[in-house]
């Protein structure tokens, strides 16, 4: 699903991210770990185009299309459909003004999503949980039966354990980790093949992690989901990534199956990273 | 609720089924073949009482009131109106006026001698706005229905008294407490209220009253609106689209593109207004004679002129042309090397210390604004700063009456045809200052002025002269004042209107009765 | 699709997003200190203003005519090889006196805009910032400036005092100043929500310190596109309060007064108005470009490193 | 939300009442004697006191100040003393015709003001950029009756598209005579559908509506721009473009709304300055609104018009604002009142 | 000693409350608080801050109540690292740090960015040319600029690599600073934290020494935060779609979720004393001996 080689991004004459080889199949799950500031959002970015600024080249081809030679359209065609963005800090990527479901429905809208599709999240089943909802939960839910749409919004919220009744709400209305969860969620309601996340789960507490991570893994054996993510977390990583990079400095320092480089580094900077963890 | 526009002007059958076709025509603002439409540049009527009435609602009121007489500026003489002949007794003390027959009020009363001198007496006893022309009025008697009587408590020419285009009107007093929401009138004219919506760009339209006592003649107008229009360019737009078929007043530049319009016609006359120049003699440095004849001096009499563009019309002396004391060879003419010799002997000008004068005139009146931006350049040259401020007249007034500048800048015109007014209003010495605004103190002048109602009723030969004395002396020898020009009125008509003449007694009044259309 | 092997810092081919973004930044010592001027647009209006100032300072050596030169016999001749401008109703040079009419004219609308401009934000900005009564206070305040008609307190000042243009910037800048204030309160009220004011609040800024350095910068994208588009009207205001003997008098040359004066003649003599006129559009235009010029420099994502 | 209302309202009176009292203050420093304006240039003294007597001009300030706002309270906004009508009615007159084009202008202005800024965000720095630019900053900086003009002379004078002035043809007050509501004659044609009046009026409308449109639509259409353009810039325009909004709906679809908050002052202080400061406008087209009250008044030192126009025109502000102030709490989320 | 105290706070935005009733002391040796996501912690430090005032109870600084407190002082002495980088983005991020300092003491801001491991270079740019991580950095090293008693942390170190994270904990645990500690990272809270608090929905479920509180969890809610912290090597969590398991309006507001949960849930437990701790669970004693 992802094909990339001889990326390198640089903004003015500093070369930020070089990564001569990147590959995601479906079903497959590969992370970044590095230091900060190393270039890991910036591949991520680059990988849909979104560097603003930034001289790219290379090659790159995510979902069959490529991605520097790709013309608006074509970018925005598996923008969000087909390949979803986890942004690093949800928050401040939220539009002030609009209310999270009105975004979510949007989205949904934009790429002809108007109903749950055969396959779909089974997570999170349908009303189940109506027990403890509040009236605002329950007015959502009431629009749930009506449009095919509210489902699959109310389903992704819940499936990263979210009150439906925070689609009512405006970004500086939620904590920093709702406004992670929803970022997920918007990526698991687009129903995309490619998901890419930048540190999704660093401010979750661990318990909705485990479930956050959970369903995001389900998805990948159930749909093929192909899944990039950028982490800190090495124990996280080491339990769902197939594959590791590891970044230092704008350069990817080693690569390979999670579990050789994570039980056997090679760089120094890798068991530095190990040898870190508290 | 609603209320309903215009449906109470809807058609009403003919009374007389004479012109039944074009009574049925309805009331438009667009010039067409019956409905002659005038654009004045402002609101038409402030004020529907024909006893008070002192403002632009003349030019309707004109045409829908009479007075006993009407001044005509070519012979200078009034002539019979709704009094046919009148004469004057114990040296211009006692008038007489016979009145014409058959003539009828709007409202259906016969007007006959005692209607007359109610609704004289009654203006007299409203004592506003130009109610003042009556001053010299003792007793009025009807001995007959078709006598007035008039014994006044000094000499005065009652006949143009009587001309006037304010306060002079015969109404009918039995209605004239419903006149004022213009729903209807209680006058004699040749036209009588259609409707009146004020506020509204057609303010007011008039309608043929058939009755009248003067006839009606197919070719006439029978239907009159006001479409009020601000501003000339726009009228003079809508005069060439043939939507209207009168403007007021045009500027020089749109009167000479005018003049070569086809289907216009262009109308230029002088007019009974003059722009006074009026200098302190009362303070200040103008207090000196000679500073005053300079300024007089200083003023660009044919510059200005030629700048007017046809605007104005030179003057000669403080009465204009076609009016009873107008004297010819008083024009005046620059001469900055005298000028500057009077100033040197009153100790200015030159290398002297500069010398400051305030001067005050109309905001937003072009003309004045062009006097003094040329007095302005002049008096540079000759180290004498103007400061020059426009105000609104009565700020400008307040100020005048406190004595608070050196020089004032007004025009002033007759509210009936007689040179009277200048004399009385403006150069009569005052203890308060009213309109007398050179603060001139002359006992002598005081009293030629006095006596001139008497001469002029009496005999016009030694009237003139006392005028021509007169004016010699407020000019000459006092200098209080400076006249830079007499206005023109420059006006357009569309070319099929055929009998206009423009009566500069009555500023910017048509006598439509008296027009005809072209066929 | 550029070869594997490529050696970095071959120039690439540009994503089509960085299209969207300003061209590639440049490292030149220069450039860095300076904003860059990438909108020629910009660059037009820099060059325009230093023509209409340099025009209006140097009107004594640049005019054809001495400033107060009257030719009544000559009024409203047309543009010609005399008068390149024509001259207007009292035989004055148009040329002359629009180069003249720059220095009175300028000078009010710099003065005005800068006046309003600092009381009205300034206000705007405090209340925005600290909301609650004070905000009220301010903006009810506010709303009585604005509500109470321009005209009414020039006719005012223009009856007690001397006409000088001392007094029309007066006029002219408490009716003016209340626009900016409205505007830059709506937006400064949601900028002082934002997470670093709140920071710069923790950290003890002073409140005066924190208006200027974050609300400020943050909130005066309208101000600023509402002043770069108020030259013009500065202007023409002055010339109606002429008409009410408060401002420049006949016969200082002045842009406004020269349109005003003009107005009859629009349709049959227009050099009289035309000329005048689009010099205060040219002016107008200049604080435009200028406007937007100061805009860019403030969007942080326009300067490069 | 309805607390807030009501202080609000409280508010907007102390407001309105701080303009009576400074008019007040205002009409009583300014010299120039109303009596002398009602009384006319050749006022007798007796006329004089007289109008002085009717005014109640020799009374103490205080009293005169009291009667001012006791009349004003019960509907009698005094006596023009140039119309001599009561300001009231004249107002009631006036203010219509200049809401009808200035609401007409606004709407235009709003209309077409918004999709062009719209426009050159999208294509900043390229030509459609340009070409607004130039165009709103020739609109705002026209003088306003060289515009007026402009259009009368070609579109009606010489191409004779429009009507050359007026308000609609007023020969239809007799063959179709006009039911009066709400003194604005396009709603009147329209909600007694009066078809005939309703065409002549829109027709007549469209040269002053362009005139007076010109400068709130080139100020709605900068303005809107700028705020795009910043607002654009903002972090959340990644994520929007991560999910494959296309720049225009970005635009439109995101930025448009926080862009609207300055936008909407802005057209609340517009419309309240062109119900006023459209006299030379309304001059030129013969339109019979309240800038040409206003002005004449002005010029003539008519003391009770100059305060009606001022009270009338210092309400609309006041509710303009306060609609605005509402408005602009649901726009922005995060200034609403707590 | 500068201490901040909340005694029965409840706070809330609008007129909904999200924390409610929270009794909690800023003691010596760090105090840490973690809890679930949205549980009120940020809330709760907004509040310690002087930025958002309790609807009811009160928060004491040393003897004074914060609303009557000289602020400038107070600023000095607290100072916040925010969750959501809080950097003007008009501003050089040099500008941000130095903001924090006196105007003689302009200099040390380079000294200040290599203290958090960022190269002084930095300075000259702007916040949107940084990576989050070190965007977080600048916020920590504008935070020491002031050189404050107390440190009010949300999550200061989630967004960076643990060789960074290592030099950040040292660099706080080396400081002469009282700290409130907002952390997922239940490894941090025990090597900065002396006593912890735990956060569910709005109320604190247990507090005490930290060690004691992660080794023997006495509240079923910390007792599965202990579990689930991901192991190197372990498997990969199932989702459990626990959609329903969200805060219960009343009674424990953990019980949809708690496995141990009985009837007696229903009733709100209170905070009561436990093994040397409090807690709010009816069952802290099945729990402690699980
Ligand atoms: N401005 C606001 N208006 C309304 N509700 C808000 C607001 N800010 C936060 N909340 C709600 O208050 C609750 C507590 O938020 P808070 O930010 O304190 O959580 P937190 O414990 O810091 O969570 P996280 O770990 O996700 O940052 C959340 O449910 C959130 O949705
Ligand atoms: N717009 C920009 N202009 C210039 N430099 C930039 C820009 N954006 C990022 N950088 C630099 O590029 C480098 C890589 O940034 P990136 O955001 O990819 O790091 P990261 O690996 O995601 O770090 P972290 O873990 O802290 O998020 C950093 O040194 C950053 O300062
Ligand atoms: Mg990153
Ligand atoms: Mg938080």
């Amino acid at each position: 699903m992802i094909e990339v080689r001889d990326l390198q991004v640089r903004y003015g004459t500093r070369v930020v991210a070089r990564v001569p080889e990147l590959d995601v199949g479906a079903g497959e799950c590969v992370a970044i770990v590095g230091e900060s500031g190393s270039g890991k959002s910036t591949t991520l970015l680059s990988l849909l185009g979104l560097t603003e600024g930034a001289d790219v080249s290379g090659h790159v081809s995510v979902c069959g299309v490529e991605v520097l030679q790709a013309s608006p359209q074509q970018l925005r065609r598996i923008r969000g459909a087909r390949v979803a963005l986890v942004l690093q800090s949800p928050q401040a990527a939220l539009s002030p003004t609009t209310r999270l479901g009105t975004l979510m429905r949007r989205a949904l809208e934009l790429h002809g999503i108007t109903g749950p599709r055969g396959g779909g999240p089974e997570t999170g089943g349908p009303e189940t949980g109506g027990s403890a909802g509040s009236r605002k939960e329950r007015s959502w839910k009431g629009r749930a039966s009506k449009g095919g749409l509210e489902r699959v919004m109310v389903e992704a919220v819940e499936a990263v354990m979210l009150d439906p009744e925070i689609l009512r709400r405006y970004p500086h209305e939620i904590s920093g980790g709702q406004a992670q969860r929803f970022a997920i969620a918007l990526a698991i309601a687009l129903g995309a093949e490619v998901i890419l996340a930048d540190e999704p789960t660093s401010a979750l507490d661990v318990t909705v992690q485990a479930e956050v991570v959970g369903v995001l893994h389900g998805l990948r054996e159930e749909r093929g989901l192909a899944l990039l993510i950028v982490s800190h977390d090495l124990a996280l990583v080491s339990t769902i990534a197939d594959r590791v990079l590891v970044m230092k400095d704008g350069e990817v320092v080693e690569s390979g199956p999670a579990a050789d480089v994570l039980t056997r580094p090679s760089h120094p900077y890798t068991r530095e990273l190990l040898e870190a963890l508290p | 609720g609603g209320q309903v526009r215009g449906a109470d002007r809807s058609p009403q059958p003919s009374s007389t089924g004479e012109t039944a076709a074009t009574q049925t025509q309805p009331a438009t603002a667009t010039a067409n073949d019956d409905t002659f439409v005038y654009a004045p540049n402002l609101d038409v009527v402030t004020d529907w009482d024909p006893a008070t009435s002192y403002s632009n609602e003349n030019i309707a009121m004109s045409n829908i009131y009479e007075g006993l007489t009407r001044y005509n500026s070519a012979t200078r003489k009034p002539e019979p109106r709704l009094a046919t002949e009148w004469t004057s007794a114990a040296e211009g003390k006692e008038w007489t006026f016979k009145l014409r027959q058959g003539v009828k009020f709007h409202t259906g009363a016969a007007l006959d001698a005692e209607a007359a001198k109610k609704a004289i007496e009654r203006t007299i006893k409203e004592n506003s706005g130009a109610a003042y022309i009556w001053g010299a009025v003792d007793t009025i008697e009807a001995p007959d229905a078709s006598t007035l009587k008039f014994t006044l408590k000094y000499a005065t020419p009652l006949d143009v008294v009587a001309a006037s285009g304010y306060a002079a009107y015969i109404y009918d007093t039995e209605a004239v407490d419903q006149v004022k929401d213009g729903k209807a009138d209680a006058g004699t004219g040749p036209y009588t209220i259609d409707s009146w919506q004020k506020g509204k760009e057609t303010e007011l339209t008039l309608k043929a009253y058939e009755d009248y006592w003067g006839g009606w003649k197919p070719e006439q107008y029978k239907k009159v609106a006001f479409r009020v229009t601000p501003e000339i360019t726009t009228a003079w737009q809508l005069l060439k689209q043939g939507e209207v078929n009168f403007v007021q007043r045009l500027n020089p530049q749109l009167f000479e593109q005018a003049s070569d319009t086809e289907g216009v016609q262009v109308s230029r006359t002088p007019s009974f207004q003059n722009l006074l120049v009026l200098f302190n003699t009362a303070g200040g440095a103008t207090k000196d004679v000679r500073v005053r004849q300079a300024l007089q001096l200083a003023i660009d009499y044919d510059g200005l002129l030629a700048a007017l563009k046809g605007a104005g019309v030179k003057a000669s002396g403080l009465v204009p042309e076609g009016l009873v004391g107008h004297t010819a060879n008083l024009e005046a003419e620059q001469d900055l090397a005298k000028a500057q010799e009077l100033l040197a002997s009153a100790g200015y000008g030159g290398d002297n210390e500069e010398l400051k004068l305030t001067l005050t005139y109309a905001q937003g009146d072009e003309d004045q604004k062009l006097l003094v931006t040329l007095l302005t350049a002049a008096l540079q040259k000759l180290n004498v700063t103007l400061q020059a401020k426009p105000m609104a007249w009565n700020a400008q007034w307040d100020q005048g009456k406190a004595k608070g500048q050196d020089i004032f800048v007004m025009y002033w015109y007759p509210d009936y045809p007689d040179a009277y007014s200048w004399f009385f209003n403006v150069f009569r010495s005052n203890d308060k200052p009213e309109l007398n605004l050179s603060y001139l103190k002359n006992a002598e002048i005081d009293a030629a002025i006095d006596e001139l109602p008497k001469l002029t009723a009496t005999d016009l030969f030694a009237a003139e002269t006392s005028y021509d004395e007169l004016q010699k002396k407020i000019l000459q020898e006092q200098a209080a004042v400076a006249v830079p020009y007499v206005q023109t009125y420059q006006r357009a008509l569309s070319a099929d209107v055929q009998g206009y003449v423009d009566n500069p007694a009555y500023p910017n009044v048509v006598f439509f009765h008296d027009l005809k259309r072209a066929s | 699709m550029t070869p594997p092997g490529t050696p970095p810092g071959t120039p690439p081919g540009t994503p089509p997003e960085a299209s969207l973004s300003e061209a590639g930044p440049s490292e030149a010592p220069l450039r860095r200190t300076l904003p860059k001027i990438t909108d020629r647009f910009a660059a037009t209006g820099a060059v325009l203003i230093v023509v209409v100032a340099a025009a209006a300072l140097l009107a004594p050596w640049l005019a054809p005519y001495p400033e107060d030169a009257v030719d009544p016999v000559n009024a409203l001749l047309a543009p010609g090889a005399e008068h390149w401008f024509g001259t207007d109703q009292a035989g004055r040079d148009v040329l002359t006196r629009v180069l003249y009419g720059g220095r009175t004219s300028l000078f009010i609308a710099v003065s005005v805009l800068a006046v309003s401009a600092a009381v009205g934000v300034t206000l705007g900005l405090v209340a925005g910032y600290a909301g609650g009564w004070v905000r009220d206070v301010i903006m009810r305040v506010t709303d009585v400036f604005l509500a109470f008609p321009a005209l009414l307190l020039s006719l005012m000042l223009a009856m007690v005092l001397q006409p000088s243009v001392t007094t029309v910037i007066v006029a002219i800048a408490v009716t003016w100043w209340p626009w900016y204030a409205r505007l830059s309160a709506s937006v400064a009220a949601s900028v002082a929500t934002r997470p670093y004011v709140d920071a710069a609040r923790c950290l003890g800024v002073p409140a005066p310190v924190i208006i200027v350095r974050h609300v400020l910068p943050n909130s005066i994208t309208p101000v600023l596109v509402q002043i770069s588009l108020d030259a013009g009207g500065v202007i023409l205001t002055a010339a109606a309060l002429s008409y009410l003997g408060l401002g420049a008098q006949e016969p200082t040359a002045e842009w406004g007064l020269m349109v005003d004066q003009g107005q009859t003649l629009f349709t049959t003599n227009w050099w009289v108005v035309t000329f005048p006129g689009l010099a205060i559009l040219v002016t107008a235009f200049a604080f435009n470009v200028l406007g937007e010029g100061l805009r860019n420099a403030l969007d942080p994502r326009r300067v490069v490193r | 939300m309805l607390r807030y209302l009501i202080r609000r309202l409280g508010q907007a009176l102390l407001v309105v009442a701080g303009v009576v009292m400074l008019t007040f203050v205002v009409m009583r420093l300014v010299p120039g004697d109303p009596a002398v304006a009602f009384a006319g240039p050749k006022a007798t003294p007796e006329q004089l006191a007289a109008a002085r007597e009717r005014f109640g001009l020799d009374d103490p300030l205080w009293v005169q100040l009291w009667n001012y706002v006791r009349d004003l309270v019960t509907g009698d906004w005094g006596t023009s003393l140039h119309t001599r009508q009561p300001v009231r009615d004249d107002l009631l007159l006036a203010f219509p015709a200049s809401l009808e084009l200035v609401g007409a202008a606004l709407l235009l202005a709003i209309v077409a003001g918004i999709p062009v800024g719209v426009l050159a965000a999208r294509y900043k720095t390229k030509f459609p950029d340009f070409g607004v630019r130039v165009a709103s900053m020739l609109a705002v900086s026209v003088p306003v009756f060289w515009l007026a003009l402009a259009l009368q002379t070609v579109f009606a004078s010489n191409l004779g598209w429009f009507p050359v002035a007026g308000e609609y043809d007023s020969s239809l007050d007799t063959t179709s005579p006009l039911t009066l509501w709400t003194n604005i004659t396009v709603v009147d044609a329209l909600i007694t559908g009066n078809w005939p009046i309703l065409t002549s009026t829109l027709r007549h409308l469209v040269l002053p509506t362009l005139v007076v449109a010109a400068y709130p639509t080139g100020v709605i259409a900068q303005m809107t721009r700028a705020m795009l353009i910043e607002e654009a810039g903002q972090d959340h325009a990644r994520l929007e473009r991560a999910l494959g909004f296309g720049e225009t709906s970005i635009l439109t679809r995101f930025a448009l709304r926080p862009a609207l908050g300055p936008v909407l002052s802005l057209i609340a202080l517009v419309f309240a300055y062109s119900i006023v400061n459209g006299f030379l406008v309304e001059a030129v087209f013969n339109w019979p609104g309240l800038g040409r009250y206003a002005a004449s008044a002005i010029s003539s030192l008519d003391t009770p018009a100059i305060a009606g126009v001022t009270l009338l025109v210092a309400l609309v502000y006041v509710l303009a604002n306060l609609v605005v102030d509402l408005l602009q709490g649901l726009i922005d989320p995060r200034v609403r009142p707590q | 000693m500068t201490s901040l105290r909340a005694e029965r706070v409840t706070l809330g935005y609008g007129r909904t409350a999200v924390v409610h009733d929270v009794t909690l002391d800023l003691t010596e040796g760090g105090v840490g608080l973690i809890g679930e996501s949205g549980s009120g912690k940020t809330t709760l430090a907004r509040a310690f801050l002087g930025l958002l005032t309790p609807m009811s109870g009160n928060i004491w600084y040393g003897t004074q109540d914060l609303k009557k407190v000289d602020m400038r002082k107070f600023r000095g002495d607290v100072q916040p690292v925010f969750q959501a980088e809080a950097l003007d983005p008009r501003m050089r991020v040099g500008s941000s740090v130095a903001e924090a300092l006196p105007r003689a003491d302009r200099h040390r801001v380079p000294d200040l960015l290599e203290q958090v491991g960022l190269t002084p270079d930095l300075a000259t740019r702007r916040p949107h040319q940084l990576s989050g991580g070190q965007r977080q950095r600048v916020v920590i090293a504008r935070a020491l600029a002031v050189r404050p008693r107390l440190l009010i942390l949300d999550e200061p170190t989630s967004a960076l690599d643990v060789t960074v994270q290592a030099k950040i904990l040292d660099l706080l645990a080396g400081l002469d600073t009282e700290r409130l500690l907002i952390t997922h990272n239940l490894a941090i809270v025990a090597r900065l934290c002396r006593t912890s608090h735990v956060l569910f929905a709005g109320r604190v479920v247990e507090s005490g020494g930290t060690a004691d509180l992660l080794a023997r969890p006495a509240h079923p809610y910390t007792l599965a935060l202990r579990e689930a912290v991901p192991k190197l090597g372990g498997e990969p969590p199932a989702a459990r779609g626990r959609a329903e398991a969200r805060p219960a309006g009343t009674g424990c507001p953990f019980r949809l979720r708690c496995p141990l949960a009985v009837p007696e849930c229903e009733r709100a437990p209170a905070l009561r004393e436990v093994a040397g701790r409090r807690v709010a669970c009816h069952r802290a004693e099945d729990v402690l001996n699980a």
